[in-house]
């Protein structure tokens, strides 16, 4: 797929298989197709002394053609719904029964990540003590999952509709207020990666940047010890995040 | 000046040329019924969505008086009879006693109005505002906007009670009738579901 | 293909006293035997006959061409379709993936099996 | 019957016309006006997307509210707007009693009351931007509980005090705009179905015909869970109700399953008269018959009923239940087989003609060819695990904009460059309209092919800047933005060339005669322009409505109205 689709660094790899082969389809049926516009367009262009022919395409035979160039595309298409179909239900349908557990919230223009950790829940949220706002890369909220084992989310939105969507791990998935929603992924390669809302959410819908922290297994540890220790799961707010000018 | 004009005299009147046989009046208001079938259809349908996903509402539900919303239907139900009959008397070309029966039947709209007002009155000194619970939020809108179609029904039939006391444009009478037919039928889907269904 | 069918009054009449009485059939019925889904599928099942009956004299669609029920049925077959296919999102207290207030899922609970 | 036989004065012919061909001027020539207003929203804000940091000429800084502000109120104006009164409204009106042979509209008053409608609807739209707080800036899909219970900054709450107009005044002018389409399209269809001149059955309809009515009859059945769904909204916003706002009890997903019940419809009611246009003109240019004419009007009559069961694909992600998703898979799949039928008739319509390069020509062929681009990536957003990635970024903007784009602009200039002889008695420029064509073509695709790649590298939609986000905040994606600002920016500019060309050869264009490209369908029966009441004589049609080239005949066009 012309090489652009961000590296997936997820278990969802076969997202990009189907990815592809849809590109594929369509893309011959677009050259196929052009070639026709293109071709038909210079082999009847008008020369002097040329009838038209008469093809009303009333007869079976030409609307035979019709239908089968079409009865040919919508096979097609099947094939790409039967390979659709399992994947879509093991990623939104089969949540696995255990795995790391973490809340989501999203507010009027910010995450609060909450990890469920041996030590406790640990909380990243953007605003610092003092309520200050901040929007710049380094201020966004972290979510910190670790490699080996799935990572459970669960969405809650506090007032309007947002969207949980990490391009890296093709995950996507809108927040309802009201509602709380469950899905899951499995991080493979530890970095850091860009995590934002989807769905307009406001004025500050620009400034909902976050990021997705994948550790190692022992990496996690170690920051579960840094963090659950000094924060123990009562508190209602986590780590401090540094935090900029207000925006 | 186009030799063939679009006119073509009926028994009621005037009409534009008809390939399909219905005169274009009746036909324009089944399409506009048609597109007003949906508008009461994606109403009625949220409150039905609404009422089976909270059993809650059940309760709200049995502070509507269905004696009063009974008594409106029986109205309804009379007043298009005379619709009826003013659309007979058209045909005779009678205007005089179409348009009797047509300001029978507005007089039959108003009392529903009335009726709704005490009825409305009533149940907001009772406290049940529309603020209260998004049941009585769709009870108000429904009625509501039933009533605003009845507004307009009685609007539409007191011009076309005009124009048919002088004995003109008498193929009004029966597009209007069947309208406030079509009122009168939402009428037939909202009594159960406001009042009956408890 | 009638443009002007002649209105007959004793029928019409006749089918005012039809409406009528099935109307305080349904009101008697649920006045006095309560509001249980029974009676609300009785009166929902008298609302259709009373559409019918309504239809079909008052609007004359029996002499009416044929392609007006058409249109009039394919509006209320498009509110049954917005009904049937919304209904399993609208107003749940829970799905496969989510579930409503604290009463269904714990916040951050073990998700169920499935 | 209303249409007055005398000479109608000033005032009665151009400020309140009751002649059809005058009111569909009037549709046309706001719609025009519109679209400036919708080009210029794109100019502000592809600017602020390209160079972020600076002030956007013209308007100044742009901040997160006016960003999205100037998105909606883009995305209403263009739909509602600019693509329906033109596709629809101005040649809907122009074209069915010339092409059926009627004097005028079954209502003509009826049809000049939902143009003042229109009108109003369009003056309220515009004055919407002026009020405290300005436009609506919640998406134009209108998604509660942002738009019906929390204001855009989330600081001022709706219902108690701070009561956002912008928004109560979108409601009402997209109300007001459904009511005109209503009565125009019941007008439109009673006027098809029962004015039609002698001998001029169903199937001797020319397709533009049969594409604005069921389009009409599909914008009539689909508007109504809408205008349920606005009352809704109406009363939470201003009364405080409940319907949409979860603290109150509200589904917001009820919300999006009424808008989008209308809203897929709705882009088929924008896309048909478009193909119909198209299937008109392919044949008169190729002078050969349409290729399957009733495959393509039974199809097209599929279509119109299956897009009532397809509208789910916008939500997939957006929390409907995961099995709900399967089953509009399978329904999405199954709708592009008539427009696989609508395009390879197209398509085929060329196959064994005798091309002319004309204006309306390159536009019809040039827009089937975009439209597929378009078609093509519907199947990417149509599957539901591949929409998992694409949901809500450019990829998805791209993929509308190659699907409107080709019908609003490409449909209404091959509309406009095709029956601009007929409409106005003069002929356009020829060179001027090639040349306006090759730039459209080349900008329209320097835009959007980088909105792609954009969107296949993940580029969110709806933000203004991308500053937060260091996968997107690369120059590579700024690059591609940049670039597809400056082809717009050459896009705006080509219009210029064709309301320079509209307006001159209106003016003082080559006189036309009543039948310049030898066509045979009934509007070219009429004088160019065709006075009030179209038609001098009774006309009889004898045959359908592309009869070219037929095996025998003297001309290589035989008009339906000649014996």
């Amino acid at each position: 797929m012309w090489g652009t689709l961000p590296e997936n660094v997820g278990t969802f790899q076969d997202l990009d298989g189907l990815m592809e082969f849809i590109t594929v389809v369509v893309g011959l049926w677009f050259l196929a197709a052009m070639a026709m516009i293109i071709g038909f367009s210079l082999m009847f262009k008008a020369k002097p002394g040329v009838k038209a022919q008469y093809i009303a395409g009333n007869t079976g035979k030409q609307v035979g053609v019709l239908l089968g160039i079409v009865a040919a595309i919508t096979m097609f298409d099947f094939m790409i719904d039967i390979r659709n179909v399992p994947l879509w239900n093991t990623i939104k349908m089969q949540i696995p029964a255990e795995g790391d557990q973490v809340g989501v919230l999203a507010k009027q223009w910010t995450w609060v990540f909450t990890h469920k950790t041996k030590a406790g829940n640990v909380t990243t949220e953007m605003f610092n003590d003092a309520g200050e706002y901040s929007d710049s890369a380094n201020g966004a909220p972290k979510l910190h999952v670790r490699t080996g084992t799935k990572t459970i989310y669960s969405l809650n939105s506090e007032d309007v509709l947002h969207s949980f969507k990490i391009n890296a791990l093709r995950v996507t998935m809108d927040i309802i207020p009201g509602r709380t929603y469950k899905g899951w992924f499995e991080a493979v390669k530890p970095g850091t990666y860009d995590l934002a809302c989807a769905e307009i959410c406001g004025r500050g819908h620009g400034d909902m940047a976050g990021r997705l922290v994948v550790h190692t297994p022992d990496d996690y540890d170690k920051w579960v010890k840094a963090k659950g220790v000094t924060k123990a799961d009562s508190a209602p707010k986590g780590v401090v995040v540094a935090h900029n000018a207000a925006h | 000046m186009s030799a063939l004009t679009n006119d073509m005299r009926t028994a009621t009147g005037v009409i534009t040329r008809s390939n399909t046989g219905i005169p274009s009046s009746r036909l324009a208001m089944w399409f506009l019924l048609g597109g007003e079938v949906l508008i009461f259809g994606g109403l009625l349908v949220s409150y039905m969505m609404g009422r089976l996903a909270h059993p809650e509402w059940a309760e709200e539900a049995h502070h509507t008086a269905t004696t009063i919303g009974f008594i409106n239907a029986i109205i309804l139900l009379t007043s298009d009879l005379f619709v009826v009959m003013a659309h007979a008397d058209a045909q005779r070309k009678d205007g005089a006693s179409a348009a009797k029966n047509i300001m029978i039947t507005v007089a039959l709209g108003l009392a529903f109005l009335v009726i709704k007002g005490f009825e409305y009155s009533h149940e907001i000194s009772a406290g049940l505002t529309i603020h209260k619970s998004v049941f009585w939020a769709y009870y108000y809108l429904i009625t509501g906007i039933h009533g605003s179609h009845i507004v307009v029904g009685i609007i539409a039939l007191t011009l076309v009670a005009r124009t048919a006391k002088r004995g003109e444009q008498l193929q009004r009478v029966e597009t209007a009738g069947i309208y406030w037919h079509f009122v009168d039928m939402v009428w037939l889907i909202v009594f159960p579901l406001l009042y009956i269904a408890k | 293909m009638a443009i002007d069918a002649k209105v007959d009054l004793k029928k019409a009449r006749m089918t005012w006293a039809m409406l009528v009485g099935t109307m305080t059939i349904s009101y008697l019925a649920a006045k006095f035997m309560g509001h249980g889904s029974t009676v609300s599928t009785v009166v929902f099942s008298i609302m259709v006959v009373q559409w019918l009956i309504l239809a079909s004299q008052f609007l004359h669609l029996n002499v009416e061409p044929k392609f007006v029920w058409g249109l009039w049925i394919s509006s209320v077959f498009f509110v049954a379709v917005l009904f049937i296919l919304s209904y399993f999102d609208v107003w749940n207290h829970q799905g496969i993936n989510w579930c409503r207030g604290a009463a269904d899922c714990v916040q951050l609970n073990e998700p169920k099996s499935f | 019957m209303g249409s007055s036989h005398h000479e109608p004065t000033f005032t009665e012919k151009y400020i309140f016309p009751l002649d059809h061909k005058n009111i569909g001027l009037q549709y046309l020539l706001t719609a025009m006006f519109m679209a400036c207003v919708g080009g210029f929203l794109a100019y502000v804000f592809r600017m602020k997307l390209a160079w972020a940091d600076a002030p956007v000429p013209l308007v100044g800084d742009v901040d997160g509210g006016l960003y999205n502000s100037m998105v909606t109120m883009h995305g209403t104006v263009m739909i509602f707007w600019v693509a329906m009164p033109t596709l629809i409204a101005a040649f809907g009106n122009f074209l069915i009693p010339l092409m059926i042979g009627a004097d005028d509209m079954a209502f003509p008053r009826l049809n000049r009351l939902s143009y003042q409608i229109f009108l109003l609807s369009a003056i309220i739209l515009i004055a919407s931007f002026f009020v405290p707080g300005g436009s609506a800036s919640g998406a134009w899909t209108f998604y509660p509980p942002l738009n019906s219970s929390k204001i855009v900054d989330g600081v001022v709450e709706m219902h108690n005090g701070g009561v956002y107009w912008g928004g109560n005044l979108w409601i009402l002018a997209v109300a007001l705009e459904f009511a005109s389409f209503l009565l125009g399209g019941i007008n439109f269809m009673t006027t098809t179905l029962n004015l039609r001149t002698k001998g001029m059955g169903l199937f001797q309809m020319p397709m533009s015909l049969w594409m604005i009515n069921i389009a009409s009859l599909v914008f009539a059945l689909s508007v109504g869970p809408l205008v349920a769904g606005a009352i809704m909204m109406l009363s939470d916003r201003m009364v405080g109700t409940g319907f949409f706002n979860p603290e109150l009890g509200g589904d917001p997903v009820l919300f999006q399953h009424l808008f989008w019940f209308f809203g897929h419809p709705e882009v088929y009611v924008v896309l048909l008269p478009a193909l119909g246009f198209f299937a008109d003109i392919i044949p008169v240019f190729a002078r050969k018959p349409f290729f399957g004419y009733r495959i393509v009007v039974y199809f097209t009559l599929f279509l119109g009923a299956l897009s009532f069961i397809v509208w789910a694909h916008h939500q997939f992600q957006a929390g409907i239940d995961p099995r709900m998703a399967n089953y509009f898979t399978i329904t999405t799949i199954i709708i592009s087989i008539p427009f696989g039928v609508m395009l390879f008739a197209l398509i085929l319509s060329l196959y064994g003609g005798s091309i002319r390069f004309t204006v309306p020509m390159l536009w019809a062929i040039s827009g089937v060819a975009e439209f597929l681009v378009g078609g093509i990536t519907g199947i990417h957003l149509g599957t539901s695990a591949s929409d998992i990635y694409f949901h809500d970024n450019y990829f998805v903007v791209a993929h509308f904009h190659y699907t409107l784009f080709p019908a609003t602009f490409f449909g209404a200039f091959a509309a406009i460059t095709f029956w601009f002889p007929k409409w106005f008695g003069r002929h356009l420029n020829e060179g001027l309209g090639k040349l306006h064509w090759m730039l459209t073509v080349v900008f329209f695709n320097g835009i959007f092919i980088p909105l792609f790649i954009t969107g296949l590298n993940g580029q969110h939609r709806r933000i203004y800047d991308y500053k937060a986000w260091d996968e997107m905040n690369t120059p590579a994606q700024h690059n591609l933005n940049v670039i597809a600002t400056i082809c717009l920016l050459g896009l705006l500019a080509t219009q210029l060339v064709f309301l320079l060309n509209f307006f001159r050869s209106w003016a003082s264009g080559p006189k036309a005669t009543a039948n310049p490209y030898n066509a045979t369908t009934l509007e070219w029966a009429a004088a160019s322009p065709p006075p009030h009441g179209n038609f001098d004589k009774v006309l009889t049609v004898y045959r359908g409505p592309h009869e070219y080239s037929v095996p025998g005949a003297k001309e290589d066009f035989s008009p339906q109205w000649i014996q």
